[in-house]
Formats: structure tokens, C-alpha cells, sequence
């Protein structure tokens, strides 16, 4: 089981902050095509993050339920 | 690891504490602070009520901690403290304060501009601008 | 003629007084805060424990409007406020105040930083560092 | 009469923060070799102020009882 957290508008596209997904293993790249037929996120602009640090969204990367992935939209603090 | 984040807008007070504190440090002869205050900006005929912040508080932290290894290695400085608030903060009110401290004021300036541009390049803090028909828009830094 | 001297040490619940009235200014976004604290200087084997100081108020008066306006002209500014102690001011107490604000963050970090060594420049404020000995010297910017 | 205001260290050496010297009229010149005679002010940095500007010592001025005079050691406001 995969879980991705979501923030700011792409959290309102997902009606939630977080969800799991059934896969015990995904590549980036399958998981954002999941997620873009789902809510359509490809219209939003945003950055991966896995375990807490941004990551290429070309990047080609085996995701596993040990990882933290978040989607992360444009930052606004200060 | 410093505790940044607040819940609610930062006070006027807690900002008093802060310089408070630091007058038992009698190295320190420069003290700069940068703080950030919601605007009431238009949004087409509607204005800016208020931003409600969140983060992703688990990187922000790692963030910011890189931030300030990184500021202590650039700038000559006795202490600096980061604090952003999250929740809503009204109009007039503020959401970041960033406070550096040194021994001379020469780089205690450009220390503070490098944080403050550092915190919102860098950390993953989100702004929803909540407008005064109740509606929002994301904000996004320019 | 905006009042500038303030006698002895500038409290921090000064300052949070100062910036509390900010709040009702909803077209600011960015405050820039200076703050000069008096550090115990090592002079020879004895330590400065406070500096008394005094001004030619009238022309310091004169001094400080034309720095104010100068720097309403450099930058874009909302709003500015300087003050600076006369009298006697203890290790690690504060004695000089500067505080911008203005629309956008941009400027804020200069503009303080113009206004501080205006002051140190062209304002006629002496300093008496009194040394714990209590014998004193005369205090000279760098 | 003209009056002269002394500040930091020039007004310890004067041991007076302020004189009236019993002139009607003076040069800046004058004043000063008179002021070091009394005072031995030629050992401190200082600036002129008259009229609450800044003049050279070397500007050839001629004072009068309406100036107002001062001597300022190096500024330390900060």
C-alpha cells in the first residue's frame, strides 16, 4: 500500500489531505498517471516530494510502501 | 529542532518576548527582523480577508533547518530565529517573523533578506486567500 | 517634526507598541525592523557596562527630516519611524529603533540598512561609554 | 556676544556644555585659534556647526551674535 499526501489546491481536487492507494510497489511516473486520470492534477502546477525531498517528476523512481510521497503545489509561506 | 511554527497570527507580544530575551546576550549589538503582514490585496472586485496557512510540517522542519545551518555558514551571526504561522491570519495581522542577531550590524540585513527568501522559495507552506464573498484563491509567491 | 529622542533605554514593549499600530494599515506587507543594542566592549581589562548619550537636538532634528525624506524619495515606502535614546543606556538594552514599512518586501532590507547609517553618519548623537571601573571613553562610530 | 555650544569631549575639556565669549563679531578663525588657546581643542577631531550646518573649518566666515555655534566630536548615534 502506497500513501500520498496532498496539499493546498491539489488536496481540494482530492477531497482529502491523504490517501493509500492498493499497490506495494508503483513508479513515479505509473502513480501520476493514476492520480491525473483520477482528479485530474496534470492542470495544476506542483512538485513531488518522496521522503521529504523534491524529486524530478521525470525522475524514474520504484515507489514502495516504505515511501512518503506528497504532492506538493506552489509554496505561499511569508 | 526550533520550533517555527504557531498556530494563529504572531503577536505583537510574542515578538517583545523575543527581543526581550535576547538582552541578557551582551555580544550582541545588531538586531534585524522581518516581518510579513496579510494584505488586503483585490482579487478582481472582492479583497483579502484573511490567509489560512498550512504546511507540510514534517519537510518544512527538515527545510528549515538546512536554511539555517546554511545561514550560519554564510553570515556572521549570533542567533537567528524563523517562526510562520499556521491557520488563519486576518488582514493587518502577522504570519512570519524572521529575527537574526549579531555581534555588528553590517551583514545582519542581507542575513535576514537571504532567510526570508530562503522560507518562501524553499519550504512547503500553502496560502488560501480567503476572500470577503467567502470565495478563495490559492496564493502562489511571486 | 516627528518625535525621535526618547529618554534612557527603548523598551520592547515599545516596540510592540509600535508595531501593533501598524496592524490597522492593511496596505502593508512587509515591516523591516533595526535594532542597536549596547554590547559589553572589552577596553583594555575593563568592560563597557553602559554609554550615556546626548545630541545636538535641534540640528539632530533638522538631520533626521531630511534623512526621512531622502529615503521616501529612494525607496517605496509606506511608512518609517526612527528612535534613538538620550541618556543613559545599560549593556544589552536597546538605544537605536528604526522601523520601515512598505507594500512589498523588496526594499524594506535596504531602505533600514540606508536609514541606520544615515543616522550614524550625519546625526549629531554623542556617545559616553562608561567602563565598569567607572572611568569612561568617548564612543566613535566605524 | 556670541555663543558657542560644546558637546562630548569638547564639552569636558570646556567643562561647559555652552560660553558667551564678549564679541560682537568674529571670524571662524579667530574662534578657533581662540577656543585652542583656551582649551588646547586642536588635539580633538571635531566639525563645525553653524547655524546647525556643517562648515569648513577653513571657510572664511565672519560670526555674529544671531549664529549659532557649535563644535561636534565624531558622531556615535547607534
Amino acid at each position: 500500500m502506497i500513501t500520498v499526501n496532498y496539499f493546498g489546491n491539489i488536496a481540494e481536487a482530492a477531497q482529502s489531505d491523504s490517501e493509500t492507494l492498493e499497490y506495494n510497489t508503483l513508479s513515479l511516473a505509473e502513480l501520476l498517471d493514476l492520480l491525473d486520470s483520477k482528479y485530474a492534477i496534470g492542470k495544476f502546477p506542483f512538485q513531488v516530494a518522496v521522503n521529504r525531498k523534491i524529486v524530478s517528476k521525470q525522475q524514474i523512481l520504484s515507489l514502495s510502501d516504505s515511501d512518503e510521497i506528497a504532492l506538493l503545489p506552489p509554496f505561499a509561506g511569508g | 529542532m526550533k520550533k517555527v511554527f504557531i498556530e494563529g497570527a504572531i503577536s505583537s507580544e510574542f515578538i517583545a518576548d523575543s527581543i526581550a530575551k535576547h538582552q541578557s546576550k551582551h555580544s550582541i549589538g545588531a538586531h534585524n527582523i522581518f516581518l510579513g503582514q496579510v494584505r488586503a490585496d483585490q482579487v478582481e472586485d472582492q479583497k483579502v480577508v484573511a490567509i489560512e496557512y498550512t504546511a507540510y510540517e514534517e519537510m518544512a522542519n527538515e527545510k528549515l533547518h538546512e536554511i539555517r545551518e546554511s545561514a550560519f555558514e554564510k553570515f556572521d551571526l549570533t542567533c537567528l530565529h524563523i517562526y510562520h504561522s499556521l491557520g488563519t491570519v486576518k488582514v493587518g495581522e502577522i504570519c512570519i517573523f524572521v529575527f537574526v542577531s549579531s555581534k555588528r550590524r553590517k551583514q545582519v540585513y542581507e542575513a535576514t533578506e537571504y532567510l526570508v527568501n530562503q522560507v518562501k522559495e524553499h519550504v512547503p507552506i500553502f496560502g488560501k486567500e480567503i476572500l470577503d464573498n467567502a470565495e478563495h484563491q490559492w496564493k502562489v509567491n511571486s
